[in-house]
């Protein structure tokens, strides 16, 4: 894994951006670009990095982008995609699509699996804060089971839904799950996708203060705590072979415990009316423990 | 409004923007609190750097943070991630006096 | 060397792509748009086009593909039809905010429901206010020049704006014809290759689009794309006339007229109707009847001030609109008469929907109302709209 | 010359519009105008279908559908029974109809130019057979082109040669001189 | 008993939808439609609203949603706005032309690009084709009122289309004024149970609805659309009147006019605007000017004869348009224009785009408007459209 | 498995319907129909079904149908499932979506994807004939590698999206590959999946004679020739448990040999280009492989 | 056109249609190969009838299937699964004679 | 009474709407009419937002922005940096400051009549603390009554119980006498 002190000093975001204070997905995109450096193209559908971005006439990312409409994310790299082959740049240029969860899971799913079955080549990345945060916090295909949304007020009756195996079903060559809370593997991460040709989706988990309500120091703990208490499973899929990533390793091999639920979840203001319903909390964590059994036989261990 | 490098004719023709610092203003004026480092605790570990959502550290000569305090929003992040306990908030009421 | 084929108006539209040999297609089918994508296919995998081709899986992605690739300063070209033009609506507004010079043939076909998949114009008249320039052909080869002359308009600098040729389904999208045809060699002079000055994605010089821009700038932004316009209706009569010092033929400007000069009654309609319709003025004429046709080649930029001036002379104007912007008129039939009560020129207009959803519509029909615009012109007044050929 | 319009019946999958473009080629050889078109809706195959061509020699600026053409062209005897078959027959309407049986022996309901030609047998003889199903549509166009005479029996060839491009020689050959053999074989009843 | 309570124009909205308390509620979420959405929440978890809340992926399947449901013959309601609007273009096609009474308010916002959430009325203008019944609110009661009015009219037999109400983004979507509200049981006399007569999905009684119907049906299925707008036509008044001896209030029929019995220049607006026109029409009248306002409430049907009548005495119009048919002008005038030319008083008519993506628009603005408007009416003749307010 | 003269002979298909003839999609359709019962609404996006159904003021179909634009299969029917509910009738009255492979693949797949996330209560149909057929057999995600179609006319160069395995790792109740030419197999899959609560995702392989290009009288061979070659595998899921089906577990279980995978490619003319290219041949071959492992990954055997 | 057992208002007011036979006409017409039983050969098995994709076919009162013409539309995939060969096709131009 | 506007400068996640709209409230009791609302766009916590109230005796039937303001309430100091918060100042604009500094110490560049409260410690005293920061929204409504007389503080100690109906009554009690603490704290410079 690459030391913090290797990380590359470019930066691809300027300081002055319209995130909240606090924001994980700033953390993300600040390492993931470090990785893929600036000879890249991002298109962004609406989503908080639209916002992060800032108002006209100038613009937070000093890369190109292209604003798309909420739904094409995957189909507008599709185009920018076959523009670069027309140009014989596609080995040269890295292009990312950099999409929301409700940009991914619910809106955006249609346009990015077709590029999938396309093999497009690009990178996908979807921010996962779990919810649609431009637009204030409703539900979204990615809120988890009992949290709170401004569509769900007493707390969410279904389980998120697994994305990041749904397009790794699709048998693209990559897809990786990862979070904001470890920068160094999410250089590492897009170090790697970025030398792989086709379809490469990574989900970057984000905590979000605004959403999570918790303050916004907390970012990096919070983001820990759900992979450590594994809310969060982090993985990996290389052609058809699944792997675990990181502190998910550790858990699914014994070598560390995972820290008790309760941890991640009270801190987070989303999360009361799972608090105060022991029933809801144990569907919860039934999704959970299904996650994990599913996760495990498909790494085979 | 905001003041371009550059503002080519692309601009009159469509919404054309440019990379720029405080593409949302002077995003320092959201602080509530301020991070201050202590230079004696610090152990150049750069996680604040890695960890900081604004980019607004910069390691100095001696590879100790220092923070735009134009941008930086105050979040704490930085704070919270340091090993050392190097640094601290301080209430931007108080810090401007 | 130009060569006469046998085409469909969807083949010229396809053979148009090939002579325009745009960086990328991006494309979806739709019934009776398909066998433009088709044969696209295969002048692609026949190693005709060198075009990227994108199989895209619905409409509007097949937009925003578009929108990605133009993005990057390249030449684009998709094609659709009804409910896919529909899907689109909002990366058509996407496209024109851009201002991408996107072409894209529209076969017009009906909206369902019922599924219908004869021809009907409600489809791009309902893209009206979207930011596209809109022509309407009558002829398979006008479908070929068209796809030509708007690649010309919409990548002119100043213009910038995407643009739809529209052709009736099945009539023209399905119907052989001789065609000439170019090669991309022999069409560069008239139609350079584009070069996007305005923006591209190039990460040597990053700039972005779109994001947020607030009340103190947006006017001003959409304020730039009514100034596109006006370019483009500047620039519409100098293209036609290049077109034809090029290629030797014309299809008229923003109005295809014929014996209009001193006719008492005029006949509007788009599309194959409006050439049909030239038919019905011919025989009208050998009766003695002082008939004329006007063919609304143009539809954005709305050509008010040709549209004035035909009236000038004209006791009366018939409009036959192949839809129906349901609670008030057909569209062409509210915009001429918008466009005359700012003239000095204000003479009975009579509004006539006919032909929705592929019901025919003939030489005879059209001669009947012409007869109508005489009573119209006797009586100095309009009666209410006319469902021409209603069964009740 | 006036306008020549044609309208041809088969089923799906019997290559009617072919037919018609095929017809329409064989006009353009002439240096005249052309259109060819199918009316579109449920091309299924077996499923009565019609084509049309229309022939003139001065660009043709008519696109409403065709209700009186001057010759109706029949690929199926089966057909006959379709009352539909016989919308806008006048006369003067050339009515040429795949079958052995001889002119006077098809009924319609105006007494029209009817000629015949077996086809059918022609196109088995000849072995112009597709998934079991004898196809008539070029053979056709040897018969309407005696019966009419729209367009010379050598451009229906060269136009039969061109528009079947790119099949087998072999089979572009045989096509060519069934169409020869129904223009030999037709039967004219006027 | 009603009851007065502190609510923002989206608030109104998703009160109106509980008071009239559809079957199926299916919506996505839009800045600025969000709180629309985010209260039925509110009221469906909260056990004050009994409908299903159907929490779908996208606005096209919001609508498609709704649909479905309509189609089982059960009252339906949704919101969006913008491009959420303009990705349900196909489904509103859908749903006007299977005849369903679906409710719809959409918040009136800039489309992108720039992304830009303030007002602007694009976005619901662009679908004035698609076979929708559609008003303008200008103030929380109206909305609350109009949503109630709508399904009155959308349900009934005689007219069976969707409808739209639309509200200014945050000018009204997010401004909290005094607004009265009813609970269900209090407004049945004016609003019964929906019973689709028409049709509906129903295992005992199968029917079928859009399977293909070829050029001989779809035209008179067409004018049936025609039909069911000239009866909501006809309808409108009689359900202001109804619902103002319901509850003592009315926000205007078609046309919400102030001043305009005795007026030389009537300014005409739509939304926030029409209403705040009627204050600059007191402060001229003030200063002994005969100004008048017309504020136009109900866009489709297109209220023609009530234009007309308007123009007998006036000198001259102003057209304010918050949005742009580019290529043309705003559709509210072209519009006006067309149907005045089809009566006999032919004043004229002064174009003005204003206020596009949340440019401010203010009382004094609109004085200065109707000052444009005595020019215009002095000359006997409109001036080219005004892009007011615009920097250059 | 139910027997031939078990079959109920009520039919919810009127004669003298708009398929081709031979059409494989009408037999499907046929039984499941029986099996379901006339208590059942249709809703269906554009694709041959809506074409089946014939022209206007009839209709082929004997239950109520909604037909509905293209990509909404999956909303259109969320709408009625929670109409249905409001009514009290959701347990009483079947609800389908009869969609084809690119009204499911590809455009319809994002209202699929949002419905099986909500746990919609209805069973949604992708009848894959492997091609836009409506439209007259344009590509789409389901067309096998290498097959020709009038958007790929030199053969498509992608494999088929794996449909099934993507909406069964969507984690809903039940999802069931079948195929057309085994009738009794449908009939007892629709049986099953009638029961069950929530989102259920049935997958019928349809042979085309149109698109395909086979004589129309073929239809059950060419099926029955894709399961015994392997080509398609017929599997279901129920729970989180996958299980192969019929033919296709003999298969797995090696109780019968896999024919040769050119007795079923050969009679199309859909794979003509193929056929003659040994190197896509190979690739084709190697998809099919690669399908069959991670079935049998999943399965556990 | 089309006959229908009624036809109700809602007719005149959006696209209803009902459950009729011959929604796309005669399909009979659509033929070229009629299917023929042989009654002797038939084993009463019914795979013809479970495979038929028009639903013309009916069993009669012994067992043996029957073709309802008017539709049948000669895909022939009746005789093809037939396990007894009960079933052949004859071209319906020979068999109209 | 004249149509009276108010401008509300605070800090995303201080609750200016709500203050803005409790204002409305009290207005309403004592029979006004009312509009509240935000500058929307940005609210991120911690960066600069402006709410407004408009009160009047008759419906409101304005809808553009507010320009020229009757009153200035600034809920933190620190804002006062912020050149836009003198937008539309005249001289008989009232400008009320959560400061602990004394009116004339507060300058502007038009000699405004500016009244000061130390909202901040009174809400710390009070325990009115949200995540570490204090929340001066309700107390500053006191100060607005004293200052303006728009309204009279029983109305906005009944309009805070209405505004925070659903928060636990203790807190309600806090916010209501936070807020009549700073009514008779409130120094005013005019
Ligand atoms: C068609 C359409 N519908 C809705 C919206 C409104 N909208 C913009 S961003 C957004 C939510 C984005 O959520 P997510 O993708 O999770 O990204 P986040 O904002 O959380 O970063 C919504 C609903 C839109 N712009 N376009
Ligand atoms: C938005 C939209 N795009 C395109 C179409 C045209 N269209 C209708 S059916 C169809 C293909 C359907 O294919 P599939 O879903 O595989 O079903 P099949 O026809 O093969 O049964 C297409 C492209 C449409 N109706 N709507
Ligand atoms: S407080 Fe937040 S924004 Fe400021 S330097 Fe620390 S981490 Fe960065
Ligand atoms: S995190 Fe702490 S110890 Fe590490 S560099 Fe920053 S201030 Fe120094
Ligand atoms: S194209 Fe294929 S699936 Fe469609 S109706 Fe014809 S045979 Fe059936
Ligand atoms: S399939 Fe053959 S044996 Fe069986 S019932 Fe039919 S005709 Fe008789």
């Amino acid at each position: 894994m690459v030391k913090v002190k290797e990380l590359p000093r470019e930066e691809y975001i300027e300081r002055g951006h319209a995130a909240c204070g606090g924001c994980g997905a700033t953390i993300a995109i600040r390492h993931a670009l470090k990785a893929l450096g600036g000879n890249t193209i991002l298109t962004v559908p609406a989503c908080c990095m639209s916002v992060i971005q800032g108002l006209y006439p100038k613009n937070g990312l000093s890369i190109p982008v292209l604003n798309t409409a909420f739904m094409t994310s995957g189909a507008a790299a599709s185009g920018i995609a076959a523009g670069l082959k027309h140009l014989g740049k596609d080995k040269e240029i890295n292009l990312m699509a950099w999409a929301g969860d409700g940009g991914t899971y619910d809106i955006g799913i249609q346009a990015l699996s077709g590029a999938a079955e396309r093999q497009t080549n690009f990178i996908y990345t979807c921010y996962n804060n779990a919810a649609y945060g431009n637009t204030g916090m409703q539900r979204s295909g990615a809120t988890p089971y009992g949290s709170y949304s401004t569509t769900t007020p007493t707390g969410k009756r279904q389980h998120r839904k697994p994305m990041a195996r749904i397009m790794a079903e699709h048998g693209i060559p990559y897809t990786g799950v990862i979070s904001a809370a470890y920068p160094r593997l999410i250089y590492d991460t897009y170090k790697k996708a970025k030398d792989i040709v086709g379809t490469r989706f990574i989900e970057i988990h984000i905590p979000c203060p605004t959403g999570w309500r918790y303050p916004t120091w907390d970012t990096v703990n919070m983001g820990k705590l759900a992979v450590e208490s594994g809310a969060w499973i982090m993985w990996e899929r290389e052609g058809d072979e699944y792997r675990f990533l990181g502190r998910s390793k550790l858990i699914a091999e014994g070598k560390v415990q995972r820290k008790p639920l309760i941890d991640w979840i009270k801190p987070q203001g989303r999360f009361r009316f799972l608090l105060k319903d022991p029933g809801m909390m144990a569907e919860y964590e039934r999704g959970i423990e299904r996650e994990w059994e599913i996760m495990k036989r498909l790494v085979g261990c | 409004m905001a003041k371009l490098k550059r503002k080519p004719p692309s601009h009159r023709i469509t919404c054309i923007t440019y990379p720029e610092k405080g593409a949302m203003g002077n995003t320092g004026d959201w602080r509530i609190f301020r991070p201050v480092v202590d230079r004696e605790k610090c152990t150049r570990c750069q996680m604040c750097w890695m960890y900081c959502p604004d980019a607004v550290i910069t390691m100095d000569e001696e590879g100790i943070p220092t923070f735009d305090l134009v941008y930086c929003k105050g979040c704490m992040i930085c704070e919270e991630v340091c090993p050392a306990n190097a640094i601290t908030r301080v209430r931007e009421t108080e810090a401007k006096e | 060397m130009p060569k006469v084929v046998s085409v469909s108006g969807n083949h010229a539209a396809a053979w148009a792509a090939r002579t325009a040999e745009p960086a990328v297609i991006a494309a979806y089918p739709i019934t009776p748009q398909t066998t433009i994508v088709e044969k696209i296919a295969d002048f692609v995998e026949g190693g005709e086009l060198s075009s990227q081709y994108v199989r895209v899986e619905s409409e509007h992605s097949a937009m925003a593909a578009c929108i990605g690739a133009s993005a990057l300063g390249l030449r684009t070209f998709t094609a659709t039809s009804s409910h896919g033009l529909a899907l689109m609506h909002e990366m058509l507004h996407w496209a024109g905010r851009a201002r991408l010079p996107i072409v894209m043939p529209v076969v017009n076909r009906a909206m369902g429901p019922p599924w219908n998949i004869w021809t009907d114009h409600t489809d791009s008249m309902s893209q009206r206010d979207t930011g596209w320039i809109q022509f309407y052909a009558s002829n398979n080869q006008e479908v070929y020049d068209t796809v030509l002359m708007l690649f010309r308009l919409s990548e002119d600098p100043k213009v910038l704006l995407p643009s739809m040729v529209c052709l009736d389904a099945f009539i023209l999208s399905h119907t052989f014809t001789p065609t000439t045809v170019y090669e991309h060699k022999e069409i560069r002079d008239f139609l350079p290759d584009y070069k996007a000055g305005h923006w591209k994605l190039d990460p040597k010089d990053p700039m972005a689009t779109g994001n947020i821009a607030g009340p103190e700038y947006y006017y001003e932004l959409s304020y730039a794309i009514h100034e596109g316009f006006e370019a483009a209706r500047k620039l519409i009569p100098r293209v036609v006339r290049e077109f034809e010092k090029h290629f030797g033929r014309s299809h008229g400007g923003f109005i295809d007229t014929s014996r209009c000069e001193d006719a008492e009654v005029i006949l509007w309609a788009m599309g194959t109707m409006g050439e049909e319709a030239t038919l019905a003025v011919e025989n009208l004429r050998q009766q003695g009847i002082a008939a004329g046709s006007a063919r609304l080649r143009v539809f954005r930029p709305f050509p008010v001030e040709q549209i004035q001036k035909l009236a000038s002379k004209a006791k009366a104007f018939v409009v036959v609109d192949r839809s129906l912007s349901y609670g008030h008129t057909g569209g062409q039939a509210t915009e001429i008469r918008s466009a005359l009560y700012r003239g000095n020129n204000r003479i009975p207009v009579q509004g006539v929907v006919a032909g929705l959803g592929g019901r025919d519509v003939t030489q005879t029909d059209l001669e009947k109302l012409i007869q109508v615009g005489f009573d119209v012109a006797d009586k100095g007044e309009a009666g209410p709209e006319i469902f021409y050929g209603l069964k009740r | 010359m006036k306008l020549f319009e044609i309208r041809f019946h088969g089923r799906g999958g019997q290559g009617g519009v072919t037919g018609a473009k095929i017809l329409a080629r064989a006009a353009e050889l002439e240096d005249k105008f052309f259109q060819a078109f199918a009316h579109y809706g449920a091309e299924r195959r077996g499923a009565p279908v019609m084509a049309f061509t229309r022939i003139d020699n001065k660009p043709i600026r008519i696109h409403s559908y065709i209700y009186q053409p001057e010759a109706i062209v029949i690929f199926d005897e089966t057909l006959l029974e379709i009352p539909s078959i016989q919308d806008g027959l006048r006369e003067d309407t050339f009515v040429v109809v795949n079958t052995p049986r001889a002119p006077k022996d098809i009924k319609l309901k105006v007494k029209a130019k009817v000629s015949t030609v077996d086809a059918t047998k022609i196109a088995l003889d000849a072995g112009i057979v597709v998934a079991g199903i004898p196809v008539v549509n070029t053979i056709m166009l040897g018969a309407v082109a005696r019966a009419t005479n729209i367009v010379k029996i050598e451009n229906v060839k060269q136009a039969i040669q061109k528009g079947l491009a790119g099949l087998p020689d072999k089979v572009i050959k045989t096509n060519v001189e069934a169409a020869q053999r129904a223009y030999d074989a037709l039967v004219k009843g006027y």
